[in-house]
């Protein structure tokens, strides 16, 4: 039979500056037929985007096709010159960019961008191509098409930029849209509409997808057929649910075991990883269990409480705007006990960080807020020691692995440098105690020396871990610690965070958008909607059946995937 | 860049950092110009500082000077036998001489100033950008103060107050140098500062001058590595000019600014060589120290550098 | 761009054709005139452009011009004889009330500034019309020196401003009873540029300026049909400007570039031994000068045998023809020995042995270390002859640091005397004793001597001939004074003549330059071949 | 807006003291009035008498604080050299700078940025090549000297184009303009050429790498695939993002060249404000300089006014937010 799209043992490779060659693709082959939405799956570094631009002749171009081709109908594209592509960009094959908000040129008006793609592919001109485009846009449903047309992207929803960009894709009725993470940089609710509405455009104009995604609740709930990439090469590949529900291969396995699950709770992943297993790691516990140097107060009163607690940032006037307000947080009021985990879950915007930030006192609450740790009032704490003290208790993960460290910096001396500064521990004490440290979260002590960038976003943020751990800390604020990371590590990470919890009997306030981290990680669960707390109360109960519409509308959209596995 | 992060992604292999040299050989690696450029500047560099042992004639020994070798034509003799490869000037200075010395002050000032304006544009930029409030408006109003205030009325105060002398036209130049860099290293570390290893510092208690010395300027600093080279041959220029207008360095100790400025008196006679060759050894340099500094920053662009 | 270049092109076209025609010279000067009001205003660039339009009594050459002749009726009285038959631009007639307005208007001080010629008039009391053709000048003092200072007092006609009729009265004020004088926009409007010269105003703009032939001068009539004057500073520009055809003559091009014109067909240059001698100023104050230092603490400059061998260490033909491709004449006295009066002296002697011999004998066999200041923007060449006497002194063995600044920062330090030794070049209207009795009088209000001496010297010899000088009105025996207080001061050498400049004029290859000693440039020096 | 506009105004305020300190200051130490204006023959007494006219007999701070009180009062003095009101002095003189100035920026932008664009798109051409080092050579020849050279070439040699001076000009409005007029434009070149040059090295720079960082954004790869013609991605989606910086640079740069073209209006002997500047220093005429300074500040507050304005023009994402 002939497929829409045959992807033929293709191989990318991609020369480094350091000389080496790095393959992106390995050996992939891929299929798909007319109106078939097939998924391919992985984590970064899978090459799965390669895949993608290598249809569209988007290569980079140092980029150099090793072996095998991709052909369209039987005619082969994959070696055609930039001119020879024109035919086949946006008239057969649409493409759906991984973040709408820098997909859509930011100094060009939506109606502008869309005007040119039609005017690129259909005769339509003037009026009728105006008409046309408001067509698309209410096909992909955005809403007031036509006065979206004169606004600029910023100014728009992510969702609505992600429609538009369907809208651009559909424009010339192509035979395959190639969605490469068309929902990464979206809130979850919003990710299950924009789906729905792929799915329909798909349908009605009987359009082949191949879908790009990391996320297997995605992929459960739109694709045929899915294919799983690692490291550029084929793990396996078969229509979905034999695939997820019954992966042949370890990867997969392990996959599906890392996708943390809203409906029940486990107390650790099923994947390699947690603390280290040596006798560094136990030098490490034990500097970290040395306590004497720090004031320990044990009785029933919370550790941490945090009563209306707001937060308005104002932007200064420029040439053009005036002074902008904007209410981060809007009175909000918990405790945190000795050893529990409260999370804070909501969209982006809710304002949940920006209360973590000001336990940590990065933020200075609007005034009329009370803040006690350790039956200390924060906002009394004048003398430097007594603010050293107290950040010396409490600490943070940071969300970005790729921000949070030093660049300039070793793994060690990001680890070690603060505490070398205040004179908790000497030079020699402290190389020894970053190896340690590095072992306990789970590095080979050998990377001491190693630059930030040699590190993946997982280590880096084992490194911010280890970091945050050498204050020996009460309490840890973890801001989405995992979002920036893929499934596996994530899980390996969250183990590792509840080893240490247990171990070290820290307490923390745990900040993410995906619930069901949250209900795997927590005790107790804040949820936020635009700088309010909406709903608390323990995460069974919360995260199970909700009292709030909000909530509910929250779990409702979590796309799940429903073959269980044994 | 996608490839770029999926390189840093996949498992590296345990390898050392690479050593200075290493990453040198990696900047100049297959670009022939930039490596001629590498060369001229490490030649000029050896003229400048040997010139005294290699220069035929002292040219700033007045006293060796003889107004009846003056304007000789490249190549002539002078009356103690000294051969004049480049010809002489109206003083009787031998070009050759005085452009291997002119090299050495040129150099000596452009570097100088520079590096000693950038050190200080440099700090005041963190300052503005770590401080915020009235010290940034102060630090920032003083750049704008700077930008509108005449180089030459400068270079004429320090010359009226100080009198004249290579370190007056360094203090100028220095006072030239030092506010773009001000203005460059504040926009870098504002950007910087949004990041969260500098929270993570707050976080740990450190105080505000760690957080500048370690962490803010190892990571804003090399835009203005980058530019660098560039204001050195503006500085070179600069000094130029300064000699031009007459406030310059002292006329008995000529830098190749000057040089060339004399030279111009005579280029309508036909005198070519007394300004041709000083402003072909300035123009070489400056294309030097450029052509090393463009590959520079090719290097340094993140979008170029993924695809290198 | 494409526009301009097709332009461009036509203008090239346009070029060829250019320059040949000259019925109007145009003329490039080396600095702007500053106004077309004669007085307000000193300056070799704005004289030159103003005597094209207005006279006075007595000519550049000291010679009468608007007058016919004077009697000296007391060494302080002078009357001065009108020529008659001369008109103004406008048709009026040039009578003595002209005369008296014009002094007024010399003393009246606009916008409570003085005109900067003003000192010239000082010491007159009072100025009378006699009759119609006739002036009479009184001064408190003897002031012989009048004669020649009566060419500043250019002659404007009293129907310029808003005069009452009748009779002017002179005072100091310059009030004289004139309820108002044209203003600066009056004269650059032309309304009140009136005068009597051999041209017309036409329009003066910021760096240039237009003027037509006077057709009924009251002397020879120019053949030029008018005058155009741009105004150059840059050297190099204005002699490119030449060759390139913008201009038919230059002033003051640079010793350097005429050299080029060996040999051109098309351009050719002239030049004139100028008034100005150019001479370093040495303190001799017994005290010591500033940036002068001796081993022994002793003052140097003090000492006649350390500034005759600084004298003597000097090749000063080596410069004129080397630096000046002998567009220079070696001094020998601190006047142009051709000038009117100039007493007869002997060549300076050039002998680097002797003056080091001298130098051991004054008791400083090692030399001393002496900073030497010198003008940078000033003089033509000057900072190459300065560094070729700091050449010259160094092989003596005096330690020499040059240090040269830009004029306006030279003259603050020099007024200041802050200097010990500098080089400066004066000029002067008035014959060979004026600049000495300046420069090394010993100072004295009355006679304003010495008001400029910046060598702190005082010699009874000298100021015994300077002040006889300064009140003898017969002219021979004013010129032996003159000879007597030259060769004292030489004796002594408070300052070492170096050499006299020349007025360098390059000009199209058709024409011929009569040039002038006061550096100016005029239409009237120029003519076909 | 407003309370941004009213701080931005007090800060200016604030610049045009210390820069009329500073400028007072600077001339006090550098020269002297009276010794730059006397001629020699003029008696002690002479010269006291030009001092109290010249009012620089007074201490430096009493002389601070008249002009202080008259310049609130919009009288920024009277040329010590000219005896002219200094207001009119310079504003005589601006157009000449302003036509130089523009036609220069003009020449550099039509010029620098097609060659930007096109060496950002072709990085690894022989032209590109080419082109960056010609840019290198032209900003590292000494603007002097290159002035002379031009002059030697076009003025000298090829007798095409006036060595110096401004030509004939056209009345517009009550200004003298060249740009309407044959001769005038032809004097204009080579003065503009020289100020050109630099610009046309920094702006192809500019262009380039705005050029090759913009090509690597998200939104050019989209626009390919959305199969735009490659015209159009240029002129619409490239050209308008690489312009703000552009802009931006340009902004300040024109003011450069508006304030500080002394060197090129000295050696073309071009009457503008520039060397007027020159001249002023030089002749101790420390009104002229106050005043043209204190514009000068003015004159760059505005021009990062205007240019934050057009920044947010060309940047919606300033505009609108």
């Amino acid at each position: 039979m002939n497929n829409l799209i045959t992807v033929n043992d293709l191989t990318i490779a991609y020369p480094m500056s350091d000389g080496e060659i790095f393959r992106a693709l390995n050996n992939i082959s891929v299929e798909v037929n007319r109106g078939q939405i097939v998924g391919v799956v992985g984590e970064s570094g899978a090459g799965k985007s390669t895949i993608g631009k290598t249809a569209l002749g988007l290569l980079d171009e140092n980029a150099i096709i090793e072996g095998g081709s991709v052909s369209l109908e039987g005619e082969k594209i994959s070696n055609l010159s930039e001119a020879g592509f024109a035919p086949i960009r946006g008239k057969r094959i649409g493409y759906i960019y991984q973040n709408p908000m820098t997909a859509l040129n930011p100094v060009l008006t939506i109606g502008e961008q869309l005007l040119e793609t039609i005017e690129a592919h259909t005769d339509k001109r003037g009026n009728a191509a105006k008409a046309y485009a408001i067509e698309l846009l209410e096909q992909a449903e955005v809403p007031e098409a036509e006065d979206r047309l004169s606004k600029y992207p910023h100014q728009l929803s992510g969702g609505l930029c992600q429609r538009i960009v369907f809208a651009i894709a559909i424009c010339a009725r192509p035979d395959l849209i190639i969605a490469d993470e068309p929902t990464t940089a979206l809130d979850v609710t919003v990710q299950k509409a924009v789906l729905d509405t792929l799915k329909k455009l798909a349908k009605q104009d009987n359009i082949a997808i191949i879908l790009i995604t990391h996320d297997m609740g995605v992929v459960a709930e739109m694709c045929d057929y899915v294919y799983v990439l690692r490291y550029g090469g084929m793990v396996e590949h078969g229509p979905t649910e034999q695939v997820l529900a019954h992966p042949s291969k370890d990867y997969s396995r392990e996959l599906m075991a890392a996708i943390p699950r809203i409906d029940k709770k486990v107390d650790r992943f099923a994947v390699p990883g947690g603390m280290g297993k040596s006798a560094d790691r136990d030098r490490a516990l034990a500097f970290l269990l040395r306590r004497e140097d720090r004031n320990v107060i044990v009785d029933d009163k919370p550790l941490l409480t945090a009563r209306n607690l707001s937060k308005t940032f104002v932007t200064p006037a420029t040439v053009v705007s005036a002074e902008k307000v904007f209410k981060a947080v809007d009175d909000v009021s918990f405790d945190v006990s000795h050893g529990e985990t409260l999370g804070i879950v909501g969209e982006s915007g809710s304002g949940k960080s920006t209360v973590g930030r000001m336990v940590l006192g990065l933020h200075q609450p609007d005034e009329g807020y009370e803040l006690t740790y350790r039956a200390q009032d924060l906002s009394s704490l004048k003398s430097r020691a007594e603010r050293l003290a107290l950040s010396k208790s409490m600490q943070c993960i940071f969300q970005d692995p790729y921000s949070s460290l030093n660049p300039r910096m070793s793994a060690g001396e990001n680890i070690t440098h603060a505490i070398k500064a205040h004179g908790t521990v000497g030079r020699t004490e402290a190389h020894e105690l970053a190896g340690d440290l590095m072992e306990l979260v789970g590095l080979p002590r050998g990377n001491v020396r190693k630059m930030p960038h040699a590190f993946s976003g997982g280590e880096r943020q084992r490194i911010g871990i280890a970091r945050a751990l050498s204050f020996r800390p009460d309490f840890l604020f973890c801001d989405e610690p995992t979002s920036a990371l893929d499934v596996t590590v994530q899980a390996e990470l969250l183990n590792l965070m509840k080893d240490l919890q247990s171990t070290l009997g820290l307490t923390m306030l745990f900040v993410s958008h995906d619930l069901a981290v949250v209900r795997q990680m927590c005790d107790r669960v804040l949820v936020m909607k635009a700088g309010q707390v909406v709903e608390s109360g323990d995460c069974d109960k919360v995260l199970v059946d909700p009292d709030h519409p909000y909530t509910q509308g929250l779990l409702q959209a979590m796309p799940r995937f429903s073959f269980d596995m044994g | 860049m996608e490839t770029a992060v999926e390189h840093t992604m996949t498992p590296k292999p345990d390898k050392p950092e690479p050593t200075m040299w290493e990453r040198f050989r990696k900047v100049f690696k297959g670009h022939p110009m930039a490596i001629a450029g590498l060369i001229g500047v490490t030649l000029f560099i050896l003229t400048a500082v040997f010139a005294p042992f290699i220069a035929p004639q002292n040219p700033y020994d007045l006293a060796k000077l003889d107004i009846l070798d003056g304007l000789l034509p490249p190549g002539s003799r002078l009356y103690d036998g000294t051969y004049s490869a480049m010809g002489t000037d109206a003083l009787g200075r031998d070009i050759l001489s005085g452009v291997m010395y002119g090299l050495r002050i040129s150099l000596f000032v452009a570097f100088t100033a520079v590096l000693v304006g950038s050190t200080i544009g440099v700090l005041l930029g963190l300052l503005a950008a770590l401080r915020g409030g009235w010290v940034e408006t102060i630090i920032m109003r003083a750049v704008d103060l700077k930008i509108s205030f005449p180089g030459i009325l400068l270079a004429l105060m320090l010359l009226a107050i100080f009198g004249t002398g290579v370190d007056k036209v360094i203090y100028a130049l220095i006072i030239g140098a030092w506010a773009s860099k001000a203005r460059l290293v504040r926009a870098v570390a504002l950007s910087e500062m949004k990041k969260e290893y500098i929270d993570a510092a707050r976080l740990a208690g450190l105080s505000d001058f760690r957080i500048m010395t370690r962490f803010l300027l190892p990571n804003s600093i090399s835009p203005v590595l980058v530019v660098l080279p560039m204001s050195i041959s503006g500085a070179i220029g600069a000094e130029a000019t300064l000699s031009f207008l007459g406030v310059g360095v002292p006329i008995t100790e000529p830098s190749l600014g000057l040089l060339i400025a004399n030279g111009n008196d005579y280029l309508l006679s036909g005198k070519w060589w007394i300004s041709i060759f000083p402003g072909a050894v300035l123009v070489a340099m400056v294309l030097c120290i450029n052509v090393v500094s463009d590959r520079l920053r090719d290097h340094a662009n993140p979008y170029l550098r993924a695809k290198d | 761009m494409k526009k301009t270049l097709t332009t461009l092109a036509a203008a090239a076209a346009l070029m060829v054709g250019g320059g040949a025609q000259a019925e109007v010279l145009r003329m490039a000067y080396s600095s702007a005139p500053r106004s077309v009001d004669p007085y307000p205003f000193g300056g070799a660039t704005t004289a030159g452009y103003k005597e094209h339009i207005y006279e006075a009594l007595v000519g550049h050459d000291d010679q009468p011009l608007l007058s016919t002749g004077w009697t000296w009726n007391s060494p302080t009285s002078l009357t001065v004889h009108l020529r008659e038959g001369v008109s103004f631009h406008n048709g009026e007639p040039f009578t003595a009330r002209d005369v008296v307005y014009s002094a007024c208007r010399m003393m009246f001080k606009i916008d409570d500034k003085r005109n900067l010629l003003t000192s010239s008039m000082g010491p007159l009391t009072d100025v009378v019309a006699e009759g119609d053709h006739a002036v009479r000048f009184e001064t408190k003092n003897p002031y012989p020196l009048w004669i020649q200072k009566m060419k500043f007092l250019s002659i404007l006609s009293a129907s310029g401003g808003d005069v009452p009729d009748g009779p002017i009265t002179y005072d100091a004020t310059g009030d004289c009873g004139i309820t108002a004088y044209p203003t600066r926009d009056d004269f650059e409007n032309g309304d009140a540029a009136i005068g009597t010269g051999p041209f017309k105003h036409v329009s003066f703009a910021k760096e240039f300026a237009v003027m037509e032939r006077n057709d009924d001068y009251w002397g020879e009539a120019s053949k030029w049909e008018g005058v155009e004057i741009s105004s150059v500073s840059n050297s190099g520009a204005r002699f490119a400007g030449l060759l390139a055809g913008d201009y038919d003559l230059i002033e003051n091009p640079t010793n350097e570039d005429i050299t080029a014109l060996d040999g051109d067909d098309d351009f050719d240059f002239s030049g004139k031994p100028a008034w100005r001698t150019m001479f370093v100023v040495l303190d001799v104050n017994a005290e010591g000068a500033p940036g002068v230092t001796a081993a022994d603490g002793s003052a140097p400059l003090a000492n006649a045998k350390v500034r005759h061998a600084m004298s003597l260490a000097i090749n000063r033909d080596a410069i004129t023809d080397r630096l000046f491709g002998g567009n220079a004449t070696p001094a020998n006295q601190y006047a142009p020995s051709y000038r009117a009066g100039a007493p007869e002296m002997p060549a300076l002697e050039y002998d680097a042995d002797k003056a080091k011999a001298l130098l051991a004998e004054a008791g400083y066999p090692d030399g001393f270390t002496l900073q030497f200041n010198a003008p940078s923007d000033r003089y033509p060449n000057g900072t190459r002859v300065a560094q070729a006497l700091a050449q010259y002194w160094s092989r003596i063995g005096i330690t020499v640091e040059l240090n040269t600044q830009p004029w306006s920062v030279f003259a603050k330090a020099r007024r200041a005397r802050e200097m010990g030794a500098f080089f400066y070049g004066w000029g002067h209207p008035q014959g060979p004793a004026q600049m000495i009795s300046f420069a090394f009088a010993t100072r004295d209000k009355d006679l304003g001597l010495g008001s400029s001496n910046y060598s702190n010297y005082s010699s009874e010899a000298f100021d015994a001939a300077i002040k006889a000088w300064a009140v003898e009105t017969d002219a021979a025996k004013a010129d032996e004074h003159v000879g007597n207080a030259m060769r004292a001061a030489m004796a002594d050498m408070p300052g070492i003549p170096v050499y006299y400049t020349h007025s360098l004029w390059a000009h199209r290859a058709d024409l011929t330059v009569d040039g002038r000693q006061d550096e100016r440039t005029s239409a009237f020096m120029v003519s076909y071949k | 807006m407003l309370s941004f506009v009213l701080r931005r105004l007090g800060q200016s305020g604030v610049l045009v003291l210390i820069m009329s300190i500073l400028v007072f200051v600077g001339m006090y130490v550098v020269s002297d009035p009276v010794a730059v204006l006397a001629s020699d023959d003029f008696t002690e007494e002479d010269r006291i008498a030009l001092a109290s006219e010249l009012g620089v007999d007074r201490p430096l701070m009493v002389q601070y604080f008249s002009f202080l009180s008259n310049m609130v009062r919009g009288d920024f003095g009277t040329s010590f050299v000219y005896n002219k009101p200094v207001l009119p002095l310079i504003v005589e003189r601006l157009p000449a700078t302003l036509e130089v100035a523009f036609l220069a920026i003009g020449i550099g932008l039509c010029v620098g940025v097609p060659l930007g664009i096109y060496s950002g798109l072709n990085r690894k051409r022989k032209s590109t090549k080419t082109i960056s080092f010609l840019t290198t050579v032209g900003y590292s020849i000494p603007n002097f000297w290159q002035a002379l050279l031009l002059i030697l070439v076009f003025a000298v040699w090829l007798k095409v184009l006036p060595a110096s001076g401004r030509g004939d000009t056209t009345m517009l409005f009550g200004i003298e303009l060249s740009f309407f007029n044959v001769d005038g434009l032809r004097h204009m070149l080579l003065p503009a050429i020289n100020l050109a040059i630099y610009k046309i090295c920094m702006q192809t720079r500019l262009a380039r790498s705005g050029t090759q960082e913009v090509m690597f954004q998200d939104y050019m790869t989209f626009a390919r695939a959305k199969g735009i013609p490659r015209p159009r991605l240029i002129r619409r989606h490239l050209l308008r993002n690489i312009m703000i910086p552009i802009v931006t640079i340009t902004g300040l740069e024109l003011g450069g060249l508006i304030a500080f073209s002394t060197v090129t209006e000295t050696v073309f002997s071009w009457p503008g404000i520039g060397k007027l500047l020159l001249d002023s220093i030089h002749h101790a005429d420390r009104p002229v300089v106050v005043a043209y300074l204190i514009l000068i500040v003015m004159m760059f507050v505005v021009i990062n006014f205007v240019v934050d304005v057009l920044y947010a023009l060309l940047d919606p994402r300033i505009r609108y937010t």
